[in-house]
């Protein structure tokens, strides 16, 4: 149902014709940035694992109860347990797919795929990339060198193999990911949307180019005087981006790079709570922190201010140098 | 095994991998026991050690006591020289920029495959694995260095998917898969150092770890063990190495 | 031409380019001409016009009387949104996120292909020329405007080799070649503002610039022009776009 | 003499081991760092046009008259010439070749390939650029939409037309360029060549990445302690770079980002007297500037306090904000 196939140039070309890239604010609320993305759509995941998470927008899109989306990330943590088990996805492109590699095996994962016949559609973490890459330069696949000779290829037939026209040498392309709308979470960004990014970028930059539409939590809005000033400090310029909410802790429990670190009270009492029973768990967990807030807000006051505090105190200790 | 150790078997994988590295080489690490041995060698005796992360770090330096819980966390970038994007920290391997990959395993067999993705029938698996991460880019495009926990049920004559691939099916097999660089170097247990015979690609044994026998090796490997004409015996963690280990997993996130 | 002028047909180029813009558009410029004319338009009733440089720069607000002399200088910077490599520049024209190129010209055809390369044979020219720059990515990539001197020799049946694609040999040859989006556009002389039939894709008079006749256009052109139905005269450039012109180019780098 | 011919990737890799890659410090003097430049060899110019041209380093090439180097730059300006006319080069490959656009036509160019014979190999800007890419990126080839339909790429039959396997489009491959050498000039690195690049990078990034050594000149050398404070703001690794030479003011008379811009009275007198006669109008030129002067800074001294001055008062007016 969600079969990988590359957009047509036309199509792609056409889609881009229809958005407005004019220089324009576009800040709105999480509920409004909501309406972009629809049931089945594809969804980019910026970020990586704990990091960077857009877990407000994906908070966001649970309790306006989206179905079957299509997400693709670098590498999946806490949020593809949240994205499977609240029902909102049933397909996960990705190359690593568990809470973290200090808690072993994602109990919620292995529920839905080895029960519930969901979809984790592994590449590796190159070929994901790449496919993201593709999509931002506007051509239907990249060549790379790895995967091949492997199982995760063999399960792969939406690449393939090539004997290079110039080197003869064996290559593999993968094809364009152009996702329907890309989830991002930055430090900072203008009202235009033209984003600052610090520290770790990911896939984030190819990942905004190569989606269809981009909706952009940040951490803070500041002025375009601010970002003019440094224009060679931009990593997604504003026409790439369709909505702009800002979001405080909009990655939290995960981390955001030079703000805060991962809150490990919070995961490390999520995890043993899905992975003791990763359904009726996970549907408490969702209806305690997802459903039943009022707002973002509420959300943070349940995992605590003690935790964003002691989070935030090691987040900005990386600039303590 | 005879004698009493003053080192758990969590301590001796760190260690043992952490002495196959050179000053001033450019390593590609996982999170676990590689980033430990990685950061461990700096501490000891290769202070200018370059270390890659996934996430996109080139040549950090880990602070001590604050190991990171994912190589994609803001932890690795500590003293970094140099932060990008995903993509292009794995693309300088493909490039040729890294010399060696260091990663864990999770079941491995005699060519050096390693799986992290299916046990059974990926169609119906019994257990759904995390998956490769960036391992299967690592393993395709440098050599690499595996460092796991030694179980039969680990070692096993054919991975039931190969995730990362070693030499594949052996002999020239990697090779003629389109994977002309790179390969399985080394691979270190609690109980012995391994390496890869030069022609059929199988796993053999290079040297036991203090008080290990061949027989209790072969005993705990899921297939026939080639063993080197001299198998030498890897000298026991010094003192040194034990305690700057134990000060750099301060909080025993992997050495518990 | 009968009427006396208080322009030159340097400064009406980049006046009636300036009039193609609309608010909002994100346009590639060339330096000179197209520079000047986005930087004008910006000036007059285009605030918010997004205009890219080659040098890889995204949104700039060019200083009056600082006129960048290429568009790889740092001038080309100033106030700008965002500055990325080269190739990511002109990457975006290929994702799509471009609404117009804007170029100057040295020799163009009825079919809107431009000549920046070579006159004469390419394998023993008689003139070797400067070559393409951005110039065949932007005109392969998106629409273009072309703004340049209205000379016979430069308004060509066939260009002796064409450097930037226009339509080509016209018909649907363009996206036969492998180029589904983009085409010309628009070219803009002292002496009228051309466009191209849907269909044949040949170069037509949309209107005449004020005081210039059709034969004065035909006999300046080395090809048989087609004139619109209904020929519009454009209005002459105003007391402000030439004030404000003359304010940003107050080296004369281009209108002079 | 000088075909394009793609590195089979064994070759690639062969080359890249013989490399010390090593953390070391490699600081250098431009005689020394000159020495890498071998007759004959791939040279990569960094910079465009006018801008952060690696300008003492080919000064050094040719005091030492290096031969029948085949040179590729993202838009060649004056420094085509020199190359050209010193009878360094008789290659160059790039998009744009003329002195700047303020000055029409270069002689020296038109001189050299329309009576010399020699060989200005044209692609068009995007064309160099995947050129670059595809060799930094370790495949022997990149695809792109450009090119197609002109006569640019029917001289170009290094680049191969195909049928993408996913759409069925056409597109064109450019194959991979590694030179042997890149010169880059930047604003700043460490003795160990971690380089930080201010405002416009130009191609820099991928040509370090694809070429088999690079030499790096830099206004400043700082510490290592300073580019760590700051690891997102690194643009090239150090294992890229195999010397770092201090050269204040390297690229002049052309401008270098934030510090200076172009010295437009050299410029233009250097234009009119080689554009008035590209043999003896450029060999005068080179014994004045380029054989005469002792230093770099003898140089720099020919040039003129007032116009390094004047350039350096607007080049750092970008900042001025």
């Amino acid at each position: 149902m969600h079969e990988a196939q590359v957009e047509p140039y036309d199509r792609l070309r056409e889609k881009m014709a229809g958005r407005d890239r004019s220089l324009r604010e576009k800040v709105m609320s999480l509920e409004e940035a909501g309406s972009f993305v629809q049931d089945g759509m594809k969804v980019g995941v910026g970020g990586s694992t704990m990091s960077r998470t857009p877990m407000a927008m994906i908070w966001q899109l649970i309790r306006q109860k989206r179905k079957n989306l299509s997400c693709s990330r670098a590498i999946v943590s806490t949020d593809g347990d949240l994205l499977f088990g609240s029902g909102v996805s049933d397909h996960i492109i990705t190359s690593w797919f568990a809470q973290g590699i200090l808690w072993g095996l994602s109990k919620v994962l292995r529920h839905h795929v080895e029960k519930e016949g969901k979809n984790y559609e592994e590449w590796s973490h190159m070929g994901v990339g790449m496919r993201f890459r593709a999509g931002g330069m506007g051509v239907p696949f990249l060549p790379m060198r790895a995967m091949l000779g492997s199982d995760v290829l063999g399960q792969r037939p939406e690449g393939k193999q090539i004997d290079c026209p110039f080197t003869g040498e064996r290559l593999l392309l993968v094809p364009a990911l152009n996702p329907d709308v890309a989830l991002i979470h930055v430090q900072r960004c203008d009202a235009y949307g033209n984003a600052q990014i610090d520290g770790l970028q990911f896939m984030d930059i190819d990942l905004a180019l190569a989606a269809d539409r981009v909706i952009l939590t940040t951490e803070r809005i500041v002025s375009n005087d601010q970002i003019r000033r440094a224009p060679d400090q931009t990593k997604i310029p504003f026409f790439c981006v369709d909505a702009v909410v800002e979001v405080p802790y909009g990655s939290a429990p995960h981390e955001c790079y030079g703000l805060y670190e991962p809150m490990m009270k919070h995961m490390e009492a999520y995890v043993k709570q899905v992975n003791a029973d990763p359904i009726e768990g996970m549907q408490a967990y969702l209806d305690k922190y997802f459903h039943g807030p009022k707002s973002w807000n509420d959300y943070l006051a349940l995992i605590g201010l003690e935790e964003l505090l002691e989070a935030s105190q090691r987040g900005r200790s990386i600039y303590n140098d | 095994m005879t004698e009493a150790r003053n080192y758990t078997a969590a301590e001796i994988l760190p260690i043992l991998s952490a002495r196959q590295l050179r000053d001033g080489m450019v390593v590609f690490a996982g999170v676990g026991t590689p980033l430990l041995a990685a950061t461990l060698a700096q501490r000891l005796n290769c202070p200018r050690l370059t270390i890659l992360f996934e996430g996109g770090v080139v040549g950090a330096f880990v602070e001590p006591g604050k190991l990171p819980p994912s190589t994609n966390d803001q932890r690795c970038t500590r003293r970094a020289n140099m932060v990008l994007g995903s993509s292009d920290v794995l693309l300088l391997l493909q490039r040729g920029y890294v010399d060696l990959g260091f990663m864990g395993g999770a079941q491995i067999d005699q060519f050096g495959n390693l799986n992290s993705s299916f046990i059974g029938d990926p169609a119906a698996p019994k257990t759904r694995l995390p998956g490769t991460g960036g391992g299967n880019d690592i393993s395709s495009l440098t050599n690499m260095i595996v460092a796991m926990k030694h179980e039969k049920r680990r070692f096993v004559e054919h991975v039931d998917f190969i995730t990362s691939p070693g030499f594949i099916r052996g002999g020239t097999s990697r090779r003629d898969s389109g994977l002309p660089a790179g390969g399985m170097f080394r691979v270190i247990t609690e109980l012995a150092v391994f390496g890869f015979d030069e022609t059929t690609r199988r796993m053999k044994v290079l040297a036991l770890n203090p008080g290990v026998t061949r027989e209790e090796v072969q005993d705990n490997t899921g297939f026939t063990l080639d063993f080197d004409a001299e198998i030498a015996i890897t000298e026991p963690p010094t003192e040194t190495e034990l305690r700057v280990l134990r000060e750099l997993d301060s909080e025993r996130l992997f050495i518990a």
